[in-house]
Parts: structure tokens; C-alpha cells; sequence
């Protein structure tokens, strides 16, 4: 960070999240960044975005962040309020969703994630994280997905503890013999930068760097030995406008 | 026909040691006062399931009164981790906790299934998870028109359903709206089932993305007007937020969640309904 | 997003001969109107798959349109039986028309799996019945946990589904209610979609026991006044009866048919609705 | 008939059904005869009979009869609106269903139901008919089911040309064999009286001749050697009531 930044990493983050979201495209949104994202995205460059929640809405239009999953936003503002089975059985499961969002509490080199446990031994963990939730089946069956998580050693892992939602699998081809129909990662959005699959390895590889990041920090951030592409891009630093509508949804 | 009862005449026919249990919900009417009269009646050994256990069954888990969870995701929404249901299952306090563990897809088709008389559903999931090597029941299936391999996981039938709606006539018919989750499917499922309600009326007016569960697939119905605090009746009162957030504290210490439990046994559920109430709006 | 077209122009862009086209409507909200322009199009080598084939299906099967139907219950409800589909079946009149026949429960989970993704759905049914002997589509499967057997269909995933419903915004989204069917399924299970309706309005209002179709879920929509006649659609028109009473004595008959064929083909839809809405008030 | 009836024997047999639905139960209800008995049921001795229509309701209340399943007074007088799949996976398939009502072009002597095709060549039919619908389903997961078919040698067959719906099979025990959770057909009601199922050989056998009606008759309009109940009972007449109900709702 330099000194006259006025503005945060997470703030840097969530923007270039949204930047990711363009058009008309359905969004299958969780609760904190993602949601934070997806409706700056509509309210900057990406009107006509469609977000749906687990919860059971297609089409939610909050006019302000909804504080869970199931705020009464969501079902008040949608296009349409359904069963949470159906959400899984007709929208997601048959690959309907462009975009799904997720976190991650371990991410590895092939972009899998763990939300399960953290330690070896999935009976007597270290620590017990929250589960799956709806990741397994967004990270198989949305048409790509996008990660953000904060980069850091202890997130950042050669390999994850527990496949919680396959990524890139352990080589190119893993999703396809495993019959997973979306393309996976492509995009992991960090406080440091954008992380992508290299085409030929589906190793994730740092693309992007947010202003005032060095190369340097993202590989000291990052548990594997991460590779740097040859066209390494700085991010835009926020608009003003960009800013502005985070902080004003942010702050409601 | 389902039969207008107390809370707690409703928990006290209804819950057996041992049962399997559901209590629903998802974010919204999540049937918080039927989970406390559960701890109140020191219920033990019950096997509990729920998509989302959240704060309530945090409650249920750190009261002693489960020794199973079946489960998608576990978390206080928004706040961050169930502390009891960590200590449970790290350090087996104050009972250890089995835990059978699937995603949200696997658990919301289960209910499905349970809901449907069949003894097992279909889906596209778990492929290439350490879930599908660790829970016992997800299993592999092939379509026999395709060839292609499916994950298969048991219907699961509660002995007992219980969830909040908004309302429900004096014959014991029940409407909810907004947010619906699988509750619909959860009751259906279950062999027996519980309904409290915000208020009994002469008459459901119909609502738009309505859910209604006629009487006579309902076991019981209880009037407990704000029965789903700090999580939300649409209609009726807003997500107390605030209560979500001061629960992290109750529940990081064994004894400050120690007090809450005696607290909690020496009220009955109108009290802490209007104490809750009252916090709410502080 | 769903683009707003001409009838004509939604079925000339959608429907191709050889295709599966599924016209869905379970008493209320036959799409009659698109089946008279396939008619006036005169595709050909059609597969109609419908619950539920009553006249509109009758006079695809009458004109020549079907080289197959997928069905589960086909009649003249309240009247008697397809003379038009009889023809065809026992006379391969005016081209042979091949069955492939099911029960409701069997056709509603073709289309459930058709709109989940599947390629199968699993059901209690058709057990004992000759169904399973003629059948082709119908297959045993084993529950991977109990060992039960039960019954197994493929998924139904039209090359198009048909639907009429009362409203859509300019947008594209779709509103229908009362009896709902199978149409949300049968339109999320196939390729493509039209939906006609009854008026295009700015603004959806929600009413009760709605289905909502988002406009990027419908291929096309087509505002098509008493389109589904003589059905009817809930809020706009009553069923009309006795067009249906008065189908048979058209039905019977292959010249009272061919000129009923060739009324049709020499009308526009705006033309048969009106003509219609006088008889029905007749 | 004797001179002085002044009813008929498609009354008599709507009323007989109408009797035979009491209390608070679940009955699935298709048009024509069934639906007229229920509702003849629900305005006399049943008014609290829960009446659930394949087209998508459950607890309808019509003022009049409907003319179609799906006549809109179904729908607007219903307890709840659903789906067709639902009605089948969610409340029929599960057995919460007391009672299922069905129809039959054939009825053969062990209550087998064929509604498919008459003649011996499936691909080559003497008649088609309509087909299966909810039948075979309804059959096998209803707790009871009542036939409601007039008796003539047509229909009353040694065994059908094609069995739709199964009754009892071919011998005791093929319900349970073919995992087949109701009872199936308790009672076939026709116009010229009652037949069930013997306890042990599953046979349907007269038990009961509607007034008028002489065993030689039903014996006469069965294709098969009728037996004959000991304990053969006559019909009570309708009465004023009934008549006036029934006639009221089939005049409207």
C-alpha cells in the first residue's frame, strides 16, 4: 500500500470482483464479498446482472447488503421465491448459472477448496470449519467460478487438507473424468491481485497485481512456489464512483 | 388432523430420547423456541438434522441434548463459527458429537426423497470430494437408460419435523411465505411433525409464493408468537442481527453459555419471547 | 432473455420437422392457438409428447403433423375419446403414429429429471402392469442402500416446449397460475421454449400460488388473447365446454376433419379467437 | 328395476359410492362418476371428506361439479395449489392417500383394471383407449381403492387384454410380491350392486344387489362364474336427500 491509497485492500478486492461481473449474467451469489460484489456490479457497470441465493430467489434487487443468506431483501425484491430444492435440482444442477461465487478457507496450487476441516485427521480435526454448504455442486456445475479469499500462507496451501469443492483437480482432464460440467475456477480475486489456471497446467498463476502490490508480496502471501505470468498486469485502482457506491452499500 | 396444542405439551408428546430430529429452517423462521423447550426438557441422545445448524442447535449441541448431527453447513451467518459445536466435536464436550456430513444438494434431495416415499434421491454432486469418502451415505449410481454415474443418498425421515411458520387456521392448516427452504419437505418426510406458529386464525388468506401444509399432514400445531427470534417471520419482525452477533461471546465460553442454559431452564418461552423482544428493539 | 415475437414467427423460428415438441397444459392453459400454427405451417415427422394429448393434439395427429406420441392419458376429457389419435393408432391414418406410453407419475418425473439435469428419474410405479412389458422406457433399478427395486424413466428433454400463460412483462418473465401442471418443468427440460399469453403487462403483479418463468429461462414469448380456448386461463376466460362436446362430431369424421383443417389454414390465430369467443357466448 | 323406483341404476350406483366415503378421509378423485360421489358425500354424511385432484389440488371445495379435472373451481376452492409432479411424488407415491377412485374399460375377476387398449395386439388394437393416466400409480399407493364401473359382460371380464392398473394379480399375494403398498380395489360399485374381493382366493365376489336387482342379473352381466357372498345383502334405497343432492349437483 502505498500512502496516498485511499482506499483498502479488502475495499480493492471486492471492486475488482465486481469488475468481473458484466452483463446479463446469472450469479449464483453467497453471503459477505460475493454479495458485496455482485451488487456493486449492478450498480455500476452491470445493471441487468442476475443474482440468485441459495436462500431460494432468482432475481434479488436488494436496494441495500442483505445481512445473511436469507435476509427478507432477497425474497421481497426477486423475480421469483423458491423451494431450496428446487434452487439445487432445476437452476443449478442442469448448469442454468454463469457464475458462482465462492470462499475458501484453505485453496490450493490446482484451485480446490476447503471449507470442511483444517488438519489430517477428518475425525478429530484441528480446527472444525462450517462444511460444504452449496460449494461442491456451485464449484461442479456453474459455468465458471470465481474465488475470493484473502491471500496469506495459511490459505494459500500446496494442497488443501479436505476436497471440499474440486477445482482443477490434481491435472488437466481431472473435471472431465469426473464428469464436473463447469469450467471451474478461472478467476481467484485476493487483496494482493487475480490468480488464473495456466491454459496447458490448470496451476493457478498470478496474473494481476492490485496497485501498490510487488510480485514479491503476492509469492510470500502464497504456499507453493507461485508462478508469475509472462503478461503480469496492474489492476485499475478504483473509480471514485466505483468506491463510492461500495461504501455507500457497505455502510447501510 | 392436526391437533392445536401448547409448545410444550407439543415437545413434551412429540421428542423422545433418541429421536432423530429435524428443526428447519433456512436463515428465516428458523424454530428457535421449539429448540429451547427442547433444552428445557432436557431432552438426550437425539440424533439432529438440519441443512444449516445454526445458532440454535449451537444451543441444542452445547445443552448435551444430541449425540448426532446430520448436516450441509454449520455457522453462525454473518458472525462466524458455532463454538459449541466445535467444542463438541473437538473435544467431545459436553457429549461427544458423531457427525454425518453432505452439501446442501445431497441434504435438500434427501428430504426430497424422504418427502417422496422413496428410499433414496439422485444427484450430480460429491464427484471427486473427500465427502464422498468420508460420509457412509453417499453412494454411486448409474443410469441404466445412459450409462452414466450419478451419486445416490438415502431419503432421510425424521421421527420428528419441527418448523415456525407464519400462521395457521383453528383446523390446524398451515401457511408460510417468503423464504420457504425445504420445510414443506422436511415435515412431509418426517413420521411426526411439530408446527409453531405466529398466530391461529379464523382464516389463510392466500399470499403470493405461499407454501400450505393442510392439517392433516401436520402432527401438531403450537401458537408461539415470535417462536423464530432472533431469526425472522417475514410479515411479522425482522432478523435480529444484533442477537446473532452477541451469541459469539455466549458461546466461545463454557461458562457464560453455562449461564444462558440455566437462564434459559428457569423461564418458559413467553418470557424469553419478550425479553428477546425487548433487546431487539434496545 | 426471452425475445417478444409474433406467434407465427415464434413457431417458424422454433419448431422443425422431425423435432420433439412438447405442448403442455393440464386442463387449464392448453396452448391451442400455437397448435393451430404448427398446423398452418404444416410441419411434419413431429414426436408430441404431452400428459395429457386431448384435441389440440388430435388435430396435430388429424393433420399429419405426428410421426409419434409420448403420452400418458390421451382423450377427449369429460367427452370421450381422439377419434383423430384412434385413426392414427388403429389405421395408420393419415400417416402410422407411433406410442410410446406411460403413467402420469412417470411422464411428470421424465419431465422433473428433463428440468433437473438428470438422465433419469426414479419413481414407485408401473410395477406389474403390461406398461413395463411394452414399453421400452421404462426400466428396474436397485436403491443402493436398502436393495429396493423401483422403477426407473429416462428424462424428457423436448427440442421445444409450448406453454400458455396469462401474463408476461415486456421483459420476458412469465406468469401463470391457478393449475399448474407440469409447464415449469417442461419448459426448463426442453432446448428451447415459446410461451404464449394472455397480455403483455409492465409490471408482474404476484398473486397467490403463482410460477414464475425469468425471461432467460423462455426462448421466445408471443402475445396470443384467448389463446389457449377453448381451455381456459384462470383471471381471463372459462373453459368452453361445448367446443369440446362438439370436437367429436368433427373428430369422427374425415371429411367434417379436412374441412375443418382447411377453415384453418385459410384464418389467421386473430381470426379463430375472435370466431371462437363468439361461439363460446353463443 | 320395479315399476315404482323413481331413481335410476346409474343413481343408485353414484350414491352407493358416496356412502361408501365417510369420515375425514383422503380421497383421490378423478371426473365423471368419482367426483360426483365425492361431492355427493361431502354435501350428505362426509362433510369433511378431503377430496385431492390430479390436476394439482389438494382439499377442493367445489359448489358444483367440475366438468373437467381441471376445471378452475378445483383450483380456487382448494385447501393449496400444487404441481402435478408434486401430487404424485409428494402425496401420492408416499401413501398419504386413504382412498383412490378408478374407472375401467376392463375389470377382470381378480379386479385387474385395463384402460389401455381392448384386443390381444398392443401394437394392433380392436379399440384404443385413452390409456393409464394416474391409474397404475393410484392402484398400487393408495390405502383402498373403489372401482366405479357399470357391469355388463364387456367389461367384466375372466381376465383384461391388458392390465393398466393392477388389482390383486393373478393370486393372493402378488401385491406384496410386486411391492404394491395399498390394499387395492376393497369395492367395485356398479349398477346393479357391490363386489369385493374374497379374503382368501382375492376373487371379486357379490356381496350386496342394489333394489330390484336379482343375482341371476349380475351373474348374467358378468364375464366370469360370479360367486356369490353368503351373507348377499340388498342395497338401501337412496333416500330424498341423497336424491336431492345428487341431482342438484348434476343439474348445476
Amino acid at each position: 500500500m502505498t500512502a496516498h491509497q485511499d482506499y483498502t485492500s479488502d475495499e480493492m478486492m471486492s471492486i475488482a470482483a465486481a469488475r468481473a461481473l458484466t452483463g446479463d449474467r446469472r450469479c449464483f451469489v453467497g453471503i459477505g464479498l460475493p454479495s458485496t460484489a455482485a451488487n456493486v456490479a449492478r450498480r455500476t457497470h452491470a445493471p441487468n446482472l442476475v443474482l440468485i441465493y441459495e436462500s431460494g430467489t432468482l432475481g434479488s434487487k436488494p436496494d441495500r447488503l442483505p445481512a445473511s443468506i436469507g435476509d427478507g431483501i432477497l425474497a421481497e425484491t426477486a423475480d421469483a421465491v423458491i423451494s431450496v430444492p428446487e434452487v439445487f435440482n432445476y437452476w443449478l444442477q442442469p448448469g442454468r448459472i454463469d457464475v458462482g461465487f465462492l470462499g475458501a478457507a484453505q485453496l490450493d496450487r490446482f484451485g480446490n477448496i476447503n471449507t470442511t476441516v483444517i488438519g489430517d485427521d477428518y475425525a478429530n480435526p484441528k480446527v472444525r470449519l462450517p462444511g460444504a454448504g452449496g460449494a461442491p455442486e456451485i464449484a461442479g456445475s456453474c459455468g465458471e467460478v470465481f474465488v475470493v479469499v484473502r491471500q496469506n500462507r495459511r490459505t494459500f496451501v500446496e494442497q488443501v487438507d479436505f476436497v471440499t469443492s474440486v477445482g482443477h483437480g490434481r491435472a488437466p482432464g481431472d473435471r472431465e473424468r469426473l464428469g464436473l460440467r463447469g469450467a471451474g475456477p478461472t478467476l481467484v480475486i485476493t487483496d494482493l491481485g487475480v490468480l488464473r489456471p495456466d491454459p496447458q497446467t490448470r496451476e493457478l498463476t498470478l496474473t494481476q497485481v492490485h496497485p501498490g502490490v510487488t510480485v514479491e508480496q503476492a509469492r510470500e502471501a502464497t504456499g507453493w512456489d507461485l508462478r508469475v505470468a509472462p503478461d503480469l498486469v496492474t489492476t485499475e485502482p478504483p473509480t471514485e464512483r466505483e468506491l463510492a457506491v461500495l461504501r455507500e452499500l457497505t455502510a447501510a | 388432523m392436526a391437533e392445536l396444542v401448547s409448545l410444550s405439551d407439543a415437545v413434551a408428546a412429540l421428542v423422545r430420547d433418541g429421536d432423530t430430529v429435524a428443526l428447519e429452517g433456512f436463515t428465516h423462521l428458523i424454530p428457535h423456541a421449539a429448540g429451547h423447550e427442547i433444552i428445557r426438557q432436557r431432552r438426550r441422545d437425539l440424533t439432529l438434522v438440519r441443512m444449516t445448524p445454526d445458532i440454535v442447535y449451537d444451543q441444542l449441541i452445547g445443552a448435551g441434548c444430541a449425540r448426532k448431527l446430520i448436516f450441509s453447513w454449520g455457522g453462525n451467518p454473518g458472525v462466524g463459527s458455532l463454538h459449541r459445536f466445535r467444542e463438541a466435536v473437538q473435544h467431545g464436550w459436553p457429549v461427544p458429537l458423531e457427525i454425518e456430513e453432505h452439501s446442501h444438494a445431497g441434504m435438500a434431495n434427501r428430504y426430497v426423497a424422504g418427502a417422496s416415499g422413496l428410499p433414496f434421491a439422485v444427484l450430480r454432486g460429491y464427484a471427486g470430494t473427500d465427502l464422498a469418502r468420508h460420509t457412509g451415505t453417499i453412494a454411486e449410481i448409474t443410469c441404466p437408460f445412459t450409462g452414466e454415474k450419478l451419486a445416490a443418498v438415502p431419503a432421510l425421515n425424521p421421527d420428528v419435523a419441527i418448523i415456525h411458520a407464519q400462521r395457521a387456521d383453528r383446523r390446524g392448516n398451515v401457511q408460510l411465505w417468503g423464504l420457504v427452504g425445504v420445510q414443506k419437505e422436511a415435515v412431509l418426510a418426517a413420521r411426526r411433525s411439530l408446527v409453531t406458529v405466529e398466530e391461529i386464525v379464523d382464516e389463510l388468506e392466500p399470499v403470493p409464493d405461499q407454501v400450505v401444509l393442510p392439517t392433516w399432514a401436520v402432527t401438531y400445531v403450537a401458537e408461539v408468537p415470535r417462536g423464530a427470534h432472533p431469526s425472522y417471520a417475514q410479515g411479522y419482525y425482522e432478523r435480529d442481527n444484533d442477537y446473532y452477533r452477541r451469541w459469539d461471546a455466549i458461546s466461545r465460553d463454557r461458562e457464560a453459555f453455562g449461564r444462558w442454559v440455566a437462564e434459559l431452564s428457569e423461564t418458559d418461552e413467553a418470557e424469553v419471547a419478550v425479553d428477546a423482544g425487548t433487546e431487539g428493539r434496545a
